[in-house]
């Protein structure tokens, strides 16, 4: 049984405008201990996907059906109070924006001591120890957690954050964003301590980023989703060696590969559509260079085209090899 | 001017209009969706109906002598005064016989008038100090910075009951004494915060470069950026000035004629007020209005702050 | 910190300066002088104006008066109340202020009590009916106009329930031989709220090593509860109870008065800053964390959004004297505002001057100690 | 807890004895005597404490009859020695202070040589100020002992009875050994006027009824009865024919005055006591609590100077136990022209004006009756003095008849318009002064008012309190505007506050204002000394009280013999003439004022009488009322 099994998600947002489709039909799985992905661009529906898996949407959004089983409860349905109990026990979140997850007014190892005694019978003496020994996995000097926020480097407070993601070894830790505010150079160190820290403490990871390259580092598995809607899914390797969707295919080719071969970088043309209006049928396809009539009418469903590979697409780039 | 030759471009005024248009749809459905802001305009519209029928009833229902708000008075029920509310007088009669209802309509027209030019006054002063602070900072900022801190010391109410000894506070100068007041205190430094923020904003950086005067960037681009605010601010100085008036003639200390805190302050001094039910028609209805109209205003004024602030806004 | 606070200091004494020069500009510009009162009775022949004019210090330059006036402030004099010959006018804000303490402190400390956790409340509960309800009653009460409310409340509790007298601070008949003057149960009152609250505020310092946060509010719970009791048993055992008992009964109808018009303020100004707040990533951190609701609220929410409620609520003190000019009036409460309305209107101009400045003097320290606050609860800020 | 049940125990047994409360509106300022009859002159102040002390001589209420008090019969007349005017006091023997010594002359001697005692360059009285100077007038050289029960008292000419009889005779004497040596202590001082006002008096011996126990600012006063006041049994005796008879058994006392018995039945028969074993003075804030208090009986009246406002009287009229009463005011409420100003000048622009004022038509129609029309500088409620044979312009004319009236006047004297002021309609149920005719015919406003030389009258300024301070004024001078306007007068009324009104009156160049409206209390109803200083020339200077700028000749010859006249019914002739000539020049416009209207609970308190010019108030110091419950 997956970690996580995901099924035909779908969530709006409610606005005097009409229904914002955030997320529609999503469905994907994730093993123990595994680490997978999710890109696309900004306002696509990925931290929606966080945030109804956690529950923790803003008053309008509006559930509309699909399934998330959690080591076989289904988290949509779970009453308020045991929610409460899957949240950082079971999936915790290392948050988009790190500089603001720390709360300005208490001290930051407070701030996990907190996260710690709520789920877990635990000393406050002993959860500091805890505090420490999690700061020390995260490159941290333990004597760092009686100090306040904005005592911190932007670099620190991310891995205060993920330390504090860490502290009730959840099974599942899903990082939004986890390095975007960085440079580059923290940003690979932060990912690589973060995989690492996985690695040792046997942790499912959910990445969530608009870059796909940095993503590929630490994911053994990528979902791609444009407006709403996963239009491929397969494990790192396959998806960078045979990208199907033609949004996937645009997507590499936007950014500059770290590494592989030298490909021209080319520009997506069109933008990223209205969600309140979003197009009938692929939403993808007034910017597909492929797109035919069917396209505009129904929407693909999600194809296996080799195992462990979907995609949503009526007209999928499949490269024979 | 030269002709333009084949497109024909719209006239600057009429882009103008409709982004205007616009914007204020969308705003007035900010401020529609803000539930209490219509509330309160609801019930000035209420005021502003009760002001304009008032010369309507004089010219033609009410017999000026009988109702007229400051001279009439009713002679047929002399030594009844104040009378109860009756068919002629739907909320009674004062202590010496004049029509409540009049006197209420009537005072609404000085109420709005004295509300509205003393915010309007402050906020064209706060707007304007804030935008110049902001933009010039330094020597500047730092004088009017302290004018309106020191503004601030004085508790407003105590000292205008010292000012209307020095100046003879009629309804006129009083909104201008107010506006004045309250313009060159707390709210120029709201709204220079606020000018702060426009004022790093790149397209004065822009301006600055394309060689704008330092007077036309503050007229073109700070103040209008600052303006909602200020607007905003307005509605809660309209409260500010009913309420402060009310007072103010409340304790007799206004060279007024006629205004609502005068009628419950001639009800007070004739010594009808501590009867309170028995002669509920002298103090009510106008203490009613002062805070039906303070309140109104206040609505209106975290109407629109939904509007501007977006925090606010519902999620 | 020392450093700020002492040029915090300067500041403020700069600006008390120029607050002086233009109260007694103000009262310069006035017209006609106060023994012009006396020109109401014939028999007072022009000598005795003029010696009366020389004792008051009416004569000389402006620019001695002026200086005379500054240096008599700065020497902490207020000068000679003209109504109230030869009682300084310090003499009088010291009889008038404790009975003005007492009320609006109660009463603004109650009215934050009450408008804090509303405010907390309905910002929470965006939205909701009951959001809209509290809203638009504070709002209400914070616009009222307040001679009605006085009115009101004077109807329903002291007329038609006969609870409460309708004015004045104590019962003659019981203190026509008191062992105490009201005088100091009036500052013994303000000591004992000033004393539970700074129990109340040191008790989160006292509690602050115990690591669990039920404990810790129970702890704090119970200091507080120890200081009411430690209090009421002290007036009690000292035979004052039934005199303190007879001041608090006069009180309850003012403070009600100025509770139910300042608590709108704070609780508006609580929701505001409340639903910033509730923007921040770190709320949504703090529930991820799987925390109770009321933890996310309390605890995270509100403790942030407390600090601009805390500076407005501060500062706010500072105006007890214009905020009493009405209260105190509606309901015979001989305090500051009731001094200052009769000395402006007697033209007792170093009353009313007195008066002023002490208020001016007031707001600057107040100033003063919600820099303070805010180093104190915000951690950001350390100067 | 004890000390609680015993504190209750004490108030249980007040309680039991009789106390009477009264209500105040405004505190006491001071408990020193100097400050009281001095700078702190408030009535307040007078009413708690004045009955402390005793005078040598007073006009007794309700008759208004001046009789001996501490002294021992009426005083010796005046005889010239060495150019000095002498006349001697007797003091009555056996009155003693609350510490027990007696009331010598020395205490008397006391008394004025410490307002006589010269510091900084005048007299202490004029120092100390308030009424002090009245009581110590500048033609009084000295005040000697003669033995320890006469005084003699020494004047550099021969004193009116502003000096005499209503001066000096009338100070309140203090205890010589109590203040002896504050008063050396104070002269020691830089300001010895002000050291001596500061003084906070403590166990200060009295000799009146009423013994000052406690203060407590901002919430009550107390005084309790004198046990060895002199007064206690004393009877006064006033006739119907003006006689007056006071009897002490107790200190064997007899005295009678203006023919005494003979002079027909019994007026009143006054008991001194005190009574009351203690009077509470709770002080209230504002009238509602203090009406409030008195329907429920925790007060048994209250003191009220300028009488109930209707709205009370309208409450407490329903109130069972409470008794109101009116009585006539001494006071006015008067138009002032500045004669020195075009066109208050002409006489007959002034006496239009008053004709155009309908005092009926505002007291009885718009105000119902709340206000007395009144017509001459001295009300008539004090018929002693009051000359009822005054000229009224106007009175009893209808408004058209008024408006003709004061047209024809006007332009008698010169005056004219452009366009003149029409009455339509005469006489009819029509009549109107401009206006619309029944028939549709629009009559012109007149227009174009100009003074007899042919240039257009200027701007006038009328200056009357606002609604704010005083609604009755403020009423009344927006239709006394509306009246001139409707003959082109261009007055305008400028409803303002008192003090702008003082000090436009009083401006310190002069006097700066065309017409203004205030009020007079007007002092002691048995020697209307204002007269004198009201209308005579030499008060026509900056700061004087002749606003209206009146200078008559003949006038000041009356006013001065008038302060000169060595009795009342010496007097009174030269003050009829005086109301005549004021009638007839109308420097004033006297309008109306509102009957005194008081309220008590006749089932608590029991007052002798109740019928006295200015209200009950007057029945003072209450030695003479009994509680009843």
């Amino acid at each position: 049984m997956p970690l996580l099994d995901v099924r035909d998600l779908t969530m709006h947002y409610v606005t005097k405008m009409g229904d914002v489709h955030a997320v529609d039909g999503v469905t994907f799985s994730l093993e123990h201990g595994e680490a997978i992905g999710l890109v696309g661009e900004s306002g696509c529906g990925k931290t929606s996907i966080a945030l109804t898996l956690l529950r923790l949407l803003p008053d309008n959004a509006k559930f509309l059906g699909g399934q998330a089983l959690f080591d076989g409860v289904d988290l949509t349905r779970l009453p308020e109070s045991e929610m409460r109990k899957i949240r950082w026990r079971g999936i915790s979140m290392i948050f988009q924006a790190a500089m603001n997850s720390l709360n300005p007014v208490y001290r930051v190892g407070d701030q996990i001591i907190e996260a710690m005694q709520t789920h877990m019978s635990i000393s406050y003496r002993e959860a500091r120890k805890r505090v420490a020994e999690l700061f020390e996995l995260v490159g941290l000097a333990p004597e760092l957690m009686d100090r306040y926020p904005h005592e911190y480097s932007g670099g620190m407070k991310q891995r205060a954050v993920i330390a504090m993601a860490l502290a009730c070894d959840p099974k599942l830790i899903i990082a939004d964003e986890p390095t975007t505010a960085l440079d580059v150079i923290v940003q690979d160190r932060i990912l690589r301590r973060i995989d690492e820290v996985r690695k040792t403490l046997n942790m499912a990871m959910m990445y969530i980023s608009h870059d796909i390259a940095v993503i590929a580092e630490v994911s053994q598995r990528i979902g791609v989703m444009y407006a709403g809607h996963l239009v491929e899914f397969g494990d790192t390797v396959t998806l960078f060696g045979r990208p199907a969707h033609p949004y996937t295919i645009a997507l590499m080719s936007a950014f500059p590969s770290l590494r592989g071969e030298k490909r021209k970088l080319r520009a997506l043309p069109g933008e990223p559509p209205d969600l309140l209006r979003p197009p009938p049928g692929c939403r993808f396809h007034p910017r597909c260079p492929f797109a035919t009539e069917i396209c505009t009418t129904q929407a693909p469903p999600q194809d296996m085209i080799e195992p462990g590979h979907t995609v949503a697409c009526w007209h999928p780039q499949v490269r024979r090899s | 001017m030269t002709t333009q030759v084949g497109t024909r471009f719209e006239p600057l005024w009429k882009i103008r209009l409709r982004l205007f248009l616009k914007s204020f749809q969308k705003n007035w459905a900010l401020f529609w969706e803000s539930r209490i802001g219509p509330i309160g305009l609801g019930i000035i519209l209420v005021f502003v109906l009760m002001m304009i029928a008032h010369p309507i009833l004089m010219a033609t229902v009410w017999e000026p002598r009988v109702y007229d708000p400051i001279m009439g008075f009713d002679p047929t029920l002399l030594g009844k005064h104040p009378a109860p509310p009756s068919r002629a007088h739907p909320l009674g009669t004062d202590p010496i016989g004049r029509d409540i209802l009049s006197q209420l309509m009537w005072s609404t027209r000085s109420e709005f008038a004295l509300g509205v030019t003393s915010a309007l006054i402050t906020v064209v002063i706060g707007t304007l100090i804030g935008a110049i602070c902001a933009y010039f900072g330094g020597v500047v900022d730092a004088i009017f910075m302290r004018i309106a801190d020191l503004v601030m010391l004085f508790p407003f109410i105590a000292l205008l009951m010292v000012l209307r000894s020095v100046v003879h506070l009629d309804l006129l100068r009083l909104a201008l004494v107010m506006g004045i007041l309250s313009g060159f205190g707390g709210i120029t430094i709201t709204l220079k915060a606020q000018a702060l923020t426009v004022k790093v904003k790149p397209y004065i950086e822009a301006a600055k470069v394309a060689g704008g005067s330092a007077f036309h960037i503050i007229r073109r681009h700070i103040i209008p950026n600052i303006m909602p605010l200020s607007f905003l601010y307005m509605m809660f100085n309209v409260t500010g000035a009913v309420f402060t008036e009310a007072v103010l003639s409340y304790f007799g200390l206004l060279d007024i004629r006629m205004s609502w805190g005068i009628m419950i302050h001639t009800a007070a001094s004739a010594g009808y007020l501590g009867a309170f039910s028995q002669y509920w028609w002298l103090w009510a209805p106008p203490g009613a209005a002062i805070t039906l109209l303070c309140f109104a205003f206040y609505l209106v004024g975290r109407g629109l702050d939904t509007v501007v602030n977006p925090r606010l806004r519902k999620r | 910190m020392l450093r700020f606070i002492l040029s915090r200091l300067v500041q403020i004494a700069i600006t008390f300066f120029l607050f002086l020069t233009v109260v007694f500009l103000l009262f310069q510009a006035m017209p006609g002088d106060y023994t012009k009162q006396f020109i109401m009775n014939p028999k007072i022949p022009p000598e005795a104006r003029k010696a009366l004019q020389e004792r008051l210090g009416l004569t000389g330059s402006v620019w001695d008066q002026y200086i005379h006036y500054v240096r008599n402030v700065f020497t902490g004099n207020l000068g000679v109340s003209f109504q109230h010959y030869p009682r300084e006018v310090w003499d009088i804000i010291k009889e008038r202020l404790p009975r003005t303490a007492v009320l609006f402190l109660v009463a603004e400390l109650v009215a934050f009590a009450l408008g804090y956790p509303l405010g907390k409340y309905i910002a929470w509960r965006r939205g909701r009916t009951s959001d809209y309800v509290v809203t638009v009653t504070g709002i209400l009460f914070y616009t009222i106009f307040t001679p009605l409310l006085a009115i009101i409340l004077l109807f329903v509790f002291s007329n038609a329930l006969g609870w409460f007298r309708s004015g004045g601070f104590l019962t003659p008949s019981l203190w026509l031989r008191p062992p105490v003057q009201p005088q100091t149960v009036f500052l013994l009152l303000t000591a004992t709220v000033l004393g539970l609250l700074g129990l109340w505020s040191g008790s989160f310092f006292l509690t602050k090593r115990i690591g669990h946060p039920r404990p810790r509010a129970w702890t704090r719970r119970g200091l507080v509860l120890f200081g009411v009791i430690l209090a009421t048993w002290a007036w009690w055992s000292s035979g004052l109870g039934p005199y303190v008992w007879d001041i608090v009964w006069h009180m309850f109808l003012p403070v009600l008065a100025v509770t139910l018009i300042s608590f709108g303020g704070t609780m508006l100004l609580m929701r505001d800053s409340m639903l910033e707040v509730i923007r921040e990533d770190y709320i949504t951190t703090a529930k991820a964390k799987g925390l109770p609701d009321k933890v996310v609220r309390d605890k995270h929410a509100a403790r942030t959004a407390l600090l601009p409620t805390v500076t407005n609520f501060t500062i706010g003190l500072g105006f007890i004297v214009s905020g009493g000019i009405v209260t105190e009036t509606m309901f015979s409460w001989k305090g500051m505002g009731l001094t200052y309305l009769e000395a402006v209107l007697q033209q007792d101009f170093p009353l009313a001057m007195g008066c002023l400045t002490f208020t001016g003097i007031l707001v600057l320290l107040l100033h003063l100690v919600v820099d303070v606050l805010y180093a104190l609860l915000d951690p950001r800020i350390s100067y | 807890m004890r000390k609680a049940l015993a504190v209750v125990a004490v108030v249980g047994v007040l309680a039991a004895g009789q106390v009477l409360h009264i209500g105040l509106f405004e505190d006491l300022t001071t408990t020193n005597i100097w400050a009281q009859i001095g700078p702190d002159a408030t009535v307040w102040n007078t009413y708690v404490l004045g009955g402390q002390y005793g005078s040598l001589y007073g006009s007794v209420p309700p008759t208004w009859t001046w009789l001996p008090s501490l002294a021992d019969g009426f005083p010796s007349d005046f005889v010239e020695e060495d150019g000095k005017w002498v006349a001697t006091v007797k003091i009555r023997q056996g009155i003693t202070w609350t510490d027990g010594t007696p009331l010598t002359a020395d205490d008397v001697v006391f008394t004025f040589n410490v307002l006589l005692t010269q510091v900084g360059g005048m007299r202490m009285a004029l120092a100390l100020g308030g009424n002090w100077p009245a009581y110590c007038p500048d033609t009084l050289l000295a005040v000697e002992k003669v033995d320890d029960y006469t005084v003699k008292f020494v004047y550099a000419e021969e004193p009116g009875l502003g000096e005499w009889t209503f001066g000096a005779l009338g100070c309140p004497i203090v205890q010589k050994a109590y203040w002896e040596p504050k008063f050396q202590a104070a002269l020691q001082t830089e300001d010895p006027a002000g050291s001596l006002l500061a003084v906070v008096p403590v166990d200060e011996p009295i000799l009146g009824g009423y013994d000052f126990a406690r203060w407590e600012p901002g919430a009550f006063a107390v005084v309790e009865r004198n046990p060895t006041y002199y007064g206690t049994g004393e009877i006064l005796t006033l006739y119907e024919g003006g006689g007056a008879e006071i009897s002490n058994p107790r200190l064997n006392y007899r005295f009678e005055a203006y023919g005494g018995a003979k002079t027909g039945p019994v007026l009143h028969k006054l008991v001194e006591g005190p009574y009351v074993d203690s009077i509470i003075y709770p002080i209230y804030l504002n009238q509602d609590a203090a009406v409030l208090a008195l329907q429920k009986g925790e007060i048994a009246m209250f003191l009220n100077p300028l009488g109930l406002a209707k709205g009370f009287e309208d409450r407490l009229k329903a109130t069972p136990g409470v008794q109101i009463i009116a009585n006539p005011p001494w006071g006015f409420r008067y138009l002032a022209f500045n004669m020195r100003r075009e066109p208050m000048n002409y006489k007959a622009f002034r006496v239009a004006i008053a004709t155009l004022i309908d005092r009926e038509y505002v007291a009885n129609s718009v105000f119902q009756g709340i206000i007395t029309p009144m017509y001459s500088v001295v009300p008539e409620s004090n018929p002693f003095w009051h000359n009822p044979d005054i000229v009224v312009y106007g009175k009893g004319l209808t408004h058209a008849e008024r408006v003709a009236e004061a047209v024809r006047i006007l332009k008698e004297a010169g005056f004219s318009w452009d366009a003149e002021p029409k009455v339509i309609n005469p006489g009819t149920r029509n009549e109107a002064v401009i206006g619309v005719l029944p028939d549709g015919q629009v009559v012109p406003a007149p227009k174009g008012f100009k003074l007899p030389d042919g240039r257009y009258c200027p701007e006038l300024e009328l200056l009357a309190p606002s609604a704010g301070y005083d609604p009755l004024r403020a009423t009344f001078a927006l239709y006394i505007e509306q009246w001139c306007r409707e003959l082109a007068i261009p007055i305008k009324a400028n409803l303002t506050g008192f003090n702008v009104i003082v000090n436009k009156v009083w401006a310190p160049d002069g006097f700066d204002f065309d017409i203004y409206m205030l009020g007079w209390s007007l002092g002691n109803p048995a020697f209307p000394d204002y007269l004198y200083y009201f209308w005579h020339s030499s008060q026509d200077v900056p700061d004087g009280f002749n606003t209206p700028g009146y200078r008559n000749p003949e006038f000041d010859r009356l006013a001065e013999a008038f302060l000169k006249a060595k009795s009342v019914e010496e007097a009174r002739p030269l003050v009829f003439r005086m109301q005549e000539l004021l009638a007839e020049d109308v420097p004033y416009v006297v309008l109306f004022d509102t009957p005194i209207k008081e309220a008590f609970r006749a089932d608590m308190i029991e007052f002798p009488y109740t019928e006295v010019l200015g209200g009950i108030q007057f029945v003072w110091p209450l030695t003479t009322v009994k509680a009843l419950k």
